[in-house]
């Protein structure tokens, strides 16, 4: 295999050396645990404190607004289902859209099951979600608008503002998974009139278990995790100081680069794209053309299979997904694929490109190379595509 | 998650191809659920299947089994091509992930289209032999929410 | 300051150096997400395969019976809550102990708030639990016995295969909470007919962040934390890969040093035991004498108060605590202290040390001379001592 | 968690004992909160406290909180020392943990105590003064669950 090329950034991403650095001491020597008194422990406390701030500031969000939690599924989990048991005395609606994650998808999906309701609001073929019908699925009894900064397969930006206005109007909570779009796009929760807000660490470069939910003080929020007095009562369970340290310095790191690696991958996305939809035929663009994120790109190779495609990269040391990690295995093609518009065959053969900051040109050619040949290839051994030039529509 | 045999005839799979004016030609599977077969068999006055082809639009799961399976039936009797099972093609390629054994019922399944597109062409019955779904479900996986 | 004395073992331990090394390579160099389908990322499903198999084998449980989960305190959180949704059919009702941790008990009080009915089973003065009151408070709506392995505050080790017989004489779920015991103690869950049990890596020399719940197969068991597909379905989450690989081998490592680790402290935790009650008088241990985690004493002092008795074996570099990390701090008295009987003002003058397999006799002696003087100090100062003495009641 | 001055008073606390035949003594707190403060008072005839001890049983800031009110309240006049609030003994220690606050407020209440005695003794009424409450209560944190 050659030297790995890792195009799944929008999977999981490498932990930056000077994060591992920043918590190795907190494993052997600054072990103790931050809610003890004496000293020893609260350097821990205030290493907590301070990554929290480093957050906050991020968010342009107060400090005591921050709640660590062990991802960024148990964030969403906790804004959807606190929310909908604080406020059962008001309703029990909840708006959301198509593509979310499954970490909203599957919660509502529960909460249903135990009585709530929840509308899922339709996107347009990029992905986009459709305010009117966001505007017009207001209830009296709706409590909750939950919808996502960024979509993690096609890369779509929501219109954040419009829906915090919207969501505001209302007297409406407003959250968004903000997963894959914090640490790649600014986010001011304020401007954005943002409630909640859920993100994770290791999808910007911060160590795996660790996210956190923004809840904007004041907010009646019950508490997911019961235990302990950790995260001022909140969230329970002992501190885990060395990821909340990483994650700290991931952020600050994260903020101090953005611009420089928003440039860099905008340009290289747009000229990944732009290769392949010049170099290959029948194929497609999934999301916005340019309200996307910086690092994402998403493509359908019509017939032919995305697993396929995958593997055959893999061997060509390019690590690369269809839809979602934790979807891809599964049998059923992406629900973000569906929901924009694309027919089953075509959202089975779909590939997503995530880059990272390290992704360089030579790599984006060597890639498109090997992408344009396996797809040739598949497409040689593809009945769909035996079909379609029988019926004499192959292009000469 | 695969063998090395899967990968093996994933990467390089046996019989691809079409065979014009064939025997027999069967295509199962739909695009909804992502696996599409199609078998072509040359079958021969003695019953023999002389050669065999396969288009495959699919999983690597659904390549490899459709190249075993291509290996499996050529050579032998339409009755021996009926009696080779899903069982026997995973076997073939020392097993398959469970999410994935689909594709060898599909493999299967596969064979006995395109003998029964034979079998109607020739106006002949093939002892054993029933009409294929044109379609294979899935099997749910339970998931406990 | 003096070298630092770290006797508080039952609120967190240092990570062992080893299993920080096995941790390293997880985070920047084989740092994908084990649902992707590529090589590059199946390496690190068998790592965490690995490190579930290394978990049952200490269980001698089934290693498909392992889930991982963040902290103890959310396999505790989804153990309860997931039994009373799976089993509401058959009932509301869960017996438990007066001592159990917060994450059991504030779960228990957020379940009643729900419906849930909960018998909290008393213990005795060594912080036994009940048996025959626990045998009375089953009811044929009973679903679920909580039991703790071993008590976090004052070591006292459960009667847990009494405990396991009488649930599965009863057809009753059997939970125990074995942060404390696991790693400790010898555990095999299917001799101690234990259908469900929570443990927590920083309890045990492992990373912070990461704890498991092993469920006995066919167990139905509801999701916790609903989203992507990991752990079998049942507890979405990227995986938290470098902890769970430090988990597991910490497990190992507690595996293989088990009676070695037992013996020592058990003979340092005896020595320290007799030495503090022969040379401090108005004393009382804490806990039963025998049946106690190898590792734990607990003592409480008369006419003094816990927290100014911290703060001045801090200022002697000396790490201790009196109750559970996570309440310290707090005003009311331990829970655990008062149920085995203890006055509220002797409840506050406890003092609990818990011994690590670093922790030396030399340690001890100093520790027990500094406890003495400022016991001595403490009762200088204090009006219940004054009171004590004036009226006569002073051993000459 | 404490500031410096606090932690100056609780490992050094000034004023620790007791005074023989004191003017007025007081105690305040229970021992179920953990908290109780005795404060005694020497009061000379000009009415200004001469000396003053306290025993403390309680935390940290239980301790210095006495010691600090003790330092205040010496060599003031009777309705000097009725004057010291809770805020004047939390801000000469620079501040105090949420938590701790109701420890000054037991300060307060102890010297009050301490001069009620001493007015009841001498059948005097201090102007302000009234009869203070033997128990300091918590207030409940809110908590989410
Ligand atoms: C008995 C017991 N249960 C549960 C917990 C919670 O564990 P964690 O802090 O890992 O959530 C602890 C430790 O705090 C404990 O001692
Ligand atoms: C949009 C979005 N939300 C939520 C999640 C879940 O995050 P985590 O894996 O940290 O729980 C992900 C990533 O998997 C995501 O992309």
């Amino acid at each position: 295999m050659e030297k790995l090329i890792y195009l799944d950034n929008a999977a999981t991403t490498k932990t930056r050396p000077e994060v591992v650095e920043a918590m190795l001491p907190y494993f052997t020597e600054k072990f103790g645990n931050p809610s003890s008194i004496y000293e020893f422990a609260s350097q821990n406390k205030k290493a907590v404190d301070e990554a929290r701030g480093s957050i906050a500031k991020a968010l342009k969000a107060e400090t005591s607004d921050i709640y660590f939690t062990a991802s960024g599924t148990e964030a969403d989990n906790w804004a959807i289902k606190g929310a909908v048991e604080a406020y059962a005395a008001k309703g029990n609606h909840i708006i959301t859209s198509k593509i979310e994650h499954h970490a909203i998808l599957h919660t509502c999906e529960y909460l249903e099951k135990h009585g709530a309701e929840v509308t899922y609001i339709d996107v347009d073929e990029t992905g986009v979600i459709k305010l009117d019908e966001l505007k017009k699925a207001i209830r009296p009894t709706t409590i909750l608008i939950s919808v996502m900064f960024a979509n993690n397969e096609i890369g779509t930006v929501q219109p954040i503002k419009e829906i915090g206005e919207i969501a505001k109007a209302n007297n409406i909570l407003f959250h968004t998974d903000a997963v894959q779009a914090f640490g790649q796009l600014d986010i001011d929760v304020n401007e954005l009139n943002i409630d909640m807000l859920s993100a994770s660490g290791h999808k910007l470069n911060g160590p795996k278990g660790i996210g956190f939910l923004y809840i904007r003080k004041g907010l009646k929020l019950r508490s997911f995790i019961h235990g302990g007095a950790q995260e001022r009562h909140r969230r329970a369970g002992t501190e885990n100081v060395p990821a909340i340290v990483g994650l700290g310095k991931a952020v600050s790191i994260a903020v101090q680069t953005l611009q420089e690696r928003q440039e860099k991958e905008i340009a290289l996305r747009d000229y990944l794209i732009n290769k392949v939809l010049k170099e290959i035929s029948y194929v497609r663009l999934n999301g916005h053309r340019t309200k996307r994120l910086p690092n994402n790109t998403n493509f359908s190779f019509q017939f032919i299979e995305g697993e396929s495609l995958l593997i055959m990269l893999d061997m060509k040391g390019i690590c690369a997904s269809s839809g979602s990690a934790c979807t891809s295995g599964s049998l059923d093609p992406s629900h973000v694929l569906l929901a924009i518009g694309l027919p089953h065959e075509i959202a089975h053969g779909s590939l997503r490109l995530t880059l990272s900051e390290e992704t360089t040109k030579d790599e984006i050619d060597y890639v498109v190379e090997q992408v344009k040949e396996i797809v040739a290839k598949l497409r040689s051994m593809s009945p769909l595509y035996e079909d379609f030039v029988k019926n004499g529509n192959h292009e000469k | 998650m695969y063998s090395e045999k899967v990968m093996d005839h994933f990467s390089n799979p046996r019989n691809v191809g079409e065979i014009e004016n064939a025997s027999g030609v069967g295509t199962v599977g739909n695009a909804k659920c992502g696996d599409i077969m199609r078998i072509y068999l040359d079958i021969n006055e003695s019953g023999i299947i002389d050669d065999v082809k396969f288009k495959t639009f699919g999983c690597g799961a659904a390549v490899a089994t459709s190249s075993m399976a291509t290996e499996l039936v050529k050579g032998k009797t339409i009755q021996e091509a009926l009696n080779i099972t899903n069982k026997a093609v995973m076997e073939a390629l020392d097993g398959l992930p469970k999410a994935k054994i689909h594709c060898s019922l599909l493999a299967e399944e596969a064979i006995h289209a395109a003998l029964w597109d034979y079998a109607t062409k020739n106006n002949i019955k093939i002892e054993g032999l029933e009409k294929p779904k044109t379609d294979i479900g899935e099997e749910e996986e339970e998931i406990n929410y």
